[in-house]
């Protein structure tokens, strides 16, 4: 039974790393009271739905039955009749009605309608929006609209998806899969060859790990109030969690200058990652400009739960190759990120998944390959944790599972392999600043572990580097996943190439991959510098949607390009 | 019936920042004529803290007590650009970017002081409780809100400052997947003990021992509020929370807080919690980010706990009572192992 | 757009043939979700208020609160199956009456009126109905005007058990409600309603042939248990699936009745 | 709409009511008493708490003109200065993050400590239990409460 008597100390182990650190500091250390105290206690904390505004209309959506589905025909004409309904908004409203929310970051092609026109590929989707001037009154107009559906076949699962034939989510992604610097159907990660090491290894040991979405579920619904501000400006007052990247998605949709924007936010009722989307925004304005009304677009908590971006579900594959004596020798992970029907964040996180493998250990030989997959599934998004807690939760309980098969306290174990000062990591930058040593020893001494003096005596700062720290002779890669059809660059322009021919996609899995080539490792740090207008949210969007193409797709060499957005590559 | 007890590790490393980097924030820094200085931000706050710590941190680079330092935020009309307050980016490059900016109101607020006091800025320090003088001679002092009078109305000066912090944007080897995810991680370390109901599947956390490596503390009782808030949530979503219980069948989604699971006030279980803080080099005053990382130590912690008490492996999240009793029925009943 | 009309007697507003707005806690939702019909109709008739009866029976009035079940020390057998209803928010505002007809996976206080034997006094009808017929009127439900509950003569002979995920407000994987009175050591008029495991709280008509004429010794309440889910119909949901509560209905039965052994 | 005329944390208000209004939107759109926050709207988060002639209420499943003639209190009427005990030890014991659910919670608190000075932890736990946060873990409010019970004391 738990004992609740003394529900949770905290403890500061100034005594760990004293010598690294300077405490004699005047205000930075102190438990000093929230500057935001006062406001929540009194209740004077202004959220973006603590503004009031006479004449506030109220924007609701609606929303598709069917995981999939084509869209024959929008009839909003018994709607518009509803007493109170202001205005009725359709994909034809939206002056740029397609977006990535990462094309900020040049990443990713645009693939999501503000409010989809010919199409919808999850339950929840919005193809038109009702203002009204109560939220009764556009609820009841919600259900008035007449939608001609004709269900398609559609696929839920990451791995049905990827199989041949499955239904295609988005045309643009026909092997349903995003497509990584414009080469490969996923995100590699290779380090030293695994295969190669599994041949030598004591033990093999396998798991299959599986997260489910999960609801960021903070207290105040997402939403955005906006209103006509003088000078041809709008105001919108959010909930959102990054105030520039919402800006610079509501500029780029609506095709207005940034300057003509003006969004207030700061105070939010918790976040999690649910509000980065900037889904409420833009739509909220679009209401402000056609109407001259302060439009509110509001999620109530059903749409939070069912048609709000969850943490999407992840899937992974680990299989490791284990010593006697508990070391771990090659690690390789197949993992699939369900990105629901468009790109939002997972893409960014599949990347961010491949450059926190192996976990916080030092493992000579690693090989992972990381699927975005497209599912008729509600977007994925952030979550707190965001590409790391679903092969978090993976690695470490497969830990459990190699310390028990060689027959190791599961402490011990993790001490044994973690990663130290001078360590080389898996994507090639050497660790610093480890800790993960002296974690695992704190909690061994409190929750009473027993550990050998070694163990005890080991430390991050200790025993890394040498050996430890030096690239892998050889490195196993391969060109398994190999993509035609998608240009290296610019994939975040509108105008520029498109597959001409459903591209080629090996179906991955977790077996072995097939084609195998060797190549040195280059241990050369490539350039870091990014172009400038690549980075920030508030990027004026381009003036007018049609681009000149992006030049002809070149075959790509390795070690010939200089990065220039995260999934594509353009030439030095 | 019977009640198994079973204690489960997991261990963790996180990454702080914008994966691969080119995220920047901006910060401005300014000072009334009395000497309290604003700082104006676009970052947000929903709930971890960032006006206050950068609050904090402003006003120790400054040198001047918190309570002459407000923080506003978020005004696209006055706070500069910033990405925005996700993957523990906030503290780390918000943090940065204010103490350049406050370094360079420092800095005119110190010359100003110099030419009041008639000696080099050079040999000034602030003795943080809102007081300027000549090192080692506490005597020849002046205060920051004479200091910040004459600056604005004898010498014509702003007591202003601008900072951006950016960690460059990394490639991507599309062969190796070589990169520079990002610059500093904060670790992990959790202990959690279960109990688990072998005839109904019920799992309940009876104890929690934690250790987490925040780099530094910059408030020992917003770390406590992550740390403690967040081992919650990943508590809860080891065995609680999914929107789609049936996945990858759409079936069954919870539309309220009464059908979406989460641990209740009557589920919670001691944690206590030890505070690691190794400093990061490039953090500001060698601050991580806590917030992201406290929860997920805990899922897997309570899976291996649930192996340890019964001896069933549940791979899928969230460990449900029915997957518990599924196994255990597979299993053919409880199999403690109890090894740690 | 829903207008929630305030009639003079219980009577009109069975007559006015609007759905009965109780407490609010359901229908509140709704009108809030633009789910509700038009017109909704409540009384502020006190009577439905009332808590009648010191003796063999109490008479509690359709409208009488979760909270004020709670505030009463002569009513503490009911109050484990009140306590289970909501949060504190929710009982000061939720009624037995309603609580009748709370859709699936609420509805947890009508599982313990089944199980005592009480019956639905229907307004504008007079008499009584058990209250395991009326719960399953769910398309139309008749307007209740009280509830007449046997007080169990033994408390020890009335048990309650609700299984929920979140402590100590949750919804029910599943609530049981046993009434077991003794006579000379054996079980007479025993009593056995499920709350979740069924489209409304039922009885379990398997549990009560078990536990019948016998004493409640080990042998009888493994009996009880075993056929705990015969002729139950559990749902799926977002709390459990069927199989879950089919295969722990006996389980929490036989604990429930080992504590009243 | 109807005219409710009411008191509000000690005042006389009084305000229209649309039909179907809930005493929540009443509150935050008709009468500018913004502290009780819009959560869910189904009754399952409590962030709507206000406390109604002594008792607690979803003010989210209250309809409006049922404030008509009642005492409504809200977390606006505790002290705007926060020298409530409760907001004094919300405030001492970090029991907020992002502030959203504290009037919500800060009313379930002060509901019990008004019937019950001295409760223990169980019975704060059962006050708070229709109160949801999703920041802190619920511990510190737990704490917060039982220590502004013993300031009381």
């Amino acid at each position: 039974m738990k004992d609740m008597t003394n529900p949770g100390m905290i403890a500061f182990r100034k005594d760990l790393f004293a010598d690294e650190r300077d405490d004699r500091l005047n205000e930075v250390g102190k438990p000093t009271r929230r500057q935001d105290i006062l406001g929540h206690v009194t209740g004077r904390s202004p959220f973006y739905d603590d503004h009031l505004f006479d004449g506030l209309t109220h924007l609701r959506c609606v929303r598709s039955p069917h995981h999939a589905a084509r869209v024959r025909r929008i009839d909003t004409a018994e709607a518009a009749r509803i007493p109170g309904v202001v205005r009725i908004l359709t994909g034809a409203d939206v002056p740029r009605n397609l977006n990535t929310l990462l094309s900020l970051l040049d990443f990713g092609i645009d693939d999501e309608p503000v409010l989809s026109t010919d199409r919808v590929r999850y339950r929840g989707e919005p193809v038109a929006a009702v203002i009204a001037e109560t939220e009764a009154q556009a609820r009841a107009a919600v259900k008035a609209v007449r939608v001609e559906w004709e269900p398609l076949p559609h696929v839920l699962d990451v791995e049905e998806a990827i199989r041949p034939g499955a239904p295609v989510v988005l045309d643009i992604y026909p092997g349903n899969r995003f497509v990584y610097h414009g080469k490969y159907d996923h995100q590699k990660l290779r380090y030293g060859d695994v295969e190669a090491a599994f041949g030598h290894a004591d033990h093999i040991v396998e798991g299959r790990y599986q997260m489910s979405p999960i609801e960021q579920a903070p207290i105040e619904t997402c939403g955005a109030i906006a209103a006509p501000e003088q000078n041809g400006r709008y105001v919108c007052y959010t909930s959102t969690q990054a105030l520039f990247f919402s800006l610079g998605t509501a500029a780029k949709v609506l095709n207005l200058p940034s300057s003509r924007l003006h969004f207030i936010g700061g105070t939010v009722g918790g976040g999690f990652g649910g509000k980065v989307d900037s889904i409420h925004e833009p739509l909220a304005i679009l209401g402000a400009m056609l109407t001259g009304r302060p439009v509110k677009y509001m999620w109530d908590r059903e749409e939070e739960m069912q048609v709000g971006a969850p943490r999407g579900a992840e899937r992974w594959y680990i299989k490791d190759g284990v010593m006697k004596d508990g070391r771990i020798v090659a690690r390789r992970f197949t993992g699939f990120f369900d990105s629901g029907a468009y790109t939002r964040l997972s893409s960014y996180a599949v990347i961010k998944a491949a450059g926190h493998l192996p976990g916080p250990y030092t493992i000579p030989n690693v090989h992972a390959d990381v699927y975005c997959v497209f599912t008729n599934r509600t977007p994925a998004t952030a979550m707190r944790g965001f590409g790391i807690t679903g092969v978090d939760f993976a690695i470490e309980a497969h830990m459990d599972k190699v310390a028990e098969v060689v027959g190791m306290n599961p402490v011990a174990l993790r001490i044994l392999n973690a990663y130290r000062d001078g360590d080389m990591k898996a994507h090639r930058r050497v660790a610093k600043n480890c800790a993960l040593i002296e974690c695992c020893q704190v909690v061994a001494e409190k929750a009473g572990v027993r550990l050998s003096p070694e163990l005890l005596a080991m430390s991050s700062r200790r025993g890394g580097g040498g050996e430890r720290g030096r690239l892998p002779a050889h490195t196993a890669t391969d060109e398994a996943g190999r993509v035609e059809g998608f240009a290296a660059q610019g994939y975040a322009r509108r105008g520029g190439p498109r597959p001409v021919e459903p591209p080629r996609q090996a179906a991955p899995g977790p077996a072995p991959v097939a084609a195998s080539a060797s190549r040195a490792a280059d241990p050369r740090a490539r350039g870091a510098a990014a172009p400038a207008a690549a980075g920030g949210g508030s990027m004026p969007p381009p003036a007018a949607p049609p681009e000149p193409p992006a030049p002809a797709p070149a075959p790509a060499r390795p070690g010939s390009l200089r990065f220039s957005s995260i999934s594509g590559f353009r030439r030095r | 019936m019977a009640l198994h007890r079973g204690r489960g590790f997991a261990a963790i490393n996180y990454p702080i920042g914008m994966n691969l980097g080119g995220d920047p924030s901006q910060a401005l820094v300014h000072s009334n004529p009395d000497g309290k200085f604003t700082v104006a931000l676009s970052a947000i706050d929903l709930g971890q803290g960032m006006k206050s710590v950068v609050r904090q941190i402003a006003a120790e680079t400054l040198g001047v007590p918190v309570e002459d330092v407000y923080v506003d935020t978020a005004d696209s009309d006055t706070g500069p650009h910033d990405m925005g307050s996700f993957a523990s980016r906030g503290t780390h490059r918000m943090g940065n970017a204010v103490i350049r900016a406050a370094q360079e109101a420092r800095s005119v607020m110190l010359e100003a002081a110099a030419e009041e006091l008639e000696v080099d800025a050079a040999d000034l320090v602030t003795d943080g409780r809102g007081n300027i003088h000549v090192k080692g001679a506490p005597s020849r002092s002046i205060t920051t809100m004479a200091a910040a009078q004459a600056a604005q109305f004898r010498q014509g000066r702003t007591i202003a400052g601008r900072g951006i912090f950016l960690v460059p944007l990394s490639d991507v080897d599309p062969e190796t997947g070589e990169m520079s995810p990002v610059t500093t991680f904060a670790h992990a370390a959790m202990l959690v003990e279960v109990e688990v109901d072998d005839e109904t599947g019920e799992v309940a956390v009876t104890d929690m021992q934690s250790a987490y490596e925040v780099g530094r503390a910059l408030n020992p009782r917003l770390v406590e509020q992550q740390l403690r808030g967040g081992a919650w949530m990943g508590m809860s979503h080891a065995a609680w929370e999914t929107t789609e219980p049936c996945y990858p069948a759409r079936d069954h989604g919870p539309v309220d807080f009464n059908t979406y699971l989460m641990p209740g006030p009557g589920d919670l279980a001691p944690h206590h919690i030890s505070v690691l803080e190794r400093p990061a080099e490039d953090g500001p005053f060698g601050g991580k980010g806590p917030g992201e990382m406290c929860a997920n130590p805990v899922l897997p912690a309570v899976v291996n706990a649930v192996y340890d008490a019964v001896g069933v492996r549940i791979d899928e999240l969230p460990v449900t009572p029915e997957k518990v009793l599924r196994a255990l029925r597979a299993q053919g009943g409880a199999r403690p192992r109890r090894r740690l | 757009m829903t207008v929630i009309e305030t009639l003079p007697t219980l009577a009109e507003a069975a007559r006015s043939g609007a759905p009965f707005f109780g407490g609010g806690t359901i229908w509140m939702r709704a009108v809030n979700a633009g789910e509700a019909p038009p017109r909704l109709v409540r009384t502020a008739d006190p009577a439905l208020r009332d808590i009648q009866g010191a003796g063999d029976a109490v008479r509690i009035g359709a409208g009488v609160t979760m909270a004020q079940i709670l505030a009463r020390g002569d009513l503490s057998f009911l109050h484990a199956p009140a306590r289970a209803i909501g949060g504190p928010q929710v009982r000061n505002q939720a009624t037995v009456g309603g609580n009748l007809f709370a859709p699936h996976p609420y509805g947890d206080f009508a599982v313990a009126l089944i199980a005592l034997g009480a019956r639905a006094v229907l307004a504008g009808q007079g008499g009584a109905r058990p209250v395991e017929e009326v719960v399953r009127d769910r398309a139309r439900p008749p307007l209740v005007a009280a509830l007449e509950v046997p007080r169990p003569r033994d408390a020890r002979a009335f048990g309650w058990l609700k299984v929920s995920r979140v402590k100590p407000k949750g919804v029910s994987v599943l609530s049981i409600a046993v009434l077991a009175p003794r006579e000379g050591g054996r079980l007479r008029g025993v009593r056995v309603a499920f709350g979740a495991m069924g489209p409304h709280p039922m009885r379990a008509a398997g549990a009560e042939r078990a536990l019948e004429g016998g004493a409640l010794d080990a042998a009888a309440i493994a009996r009880a248990a075993a056929q705990a889910a015969e002729g139950l119909d559990p749902p799926t949901d977002a709390i459990a699936s069927a199989w879950y509560r089919r295969a722990v209905a006996g389980v929490h039965l036989r604990r429930l009745l080992e504590g009243m052994a | 709409m109807r005219p409710v005329t009411f008191t509000l944390n000690g005042a006389p208000r009084a305000a229209f009511a649309a039909e179907g209004q809930n005493l929540l939107d009443f509150l935050r759109r008709g009468v500018g008493d913004l502290s009780p926050k819009y959560g869910c709207g189904q009754g399952s988060c409590g962030a709507c708490t206000v406390i109604v002639d002594g008792e607690t209420r979803l003010a989210c499943l209250m309809p409006a003109e049922d404030a008509a003639g009642r005492r409504v209190e809200t977390a606006a009427g505790l002290d705007p200065q926060g020298r409530h005990p409760l907001q004094e030890a919300f405030m001492e014991h970090f029991a907020a993050q992002c502030g959203y659910c504290t009037p919500g919670m800060l009313m379930a608190a002060r509901a019990l400590l008004d019937r019950n000075p001295r409760p223990s932890r169980d019975e704060v736990i059962e006050a708070i239990s229709g109160n949801l946060c999703r920041c802190t873990g619920y511990e510190p409010i737990i704490a917060a409460i039982l220590s502004a019970a013993e300031a009381r004391a």
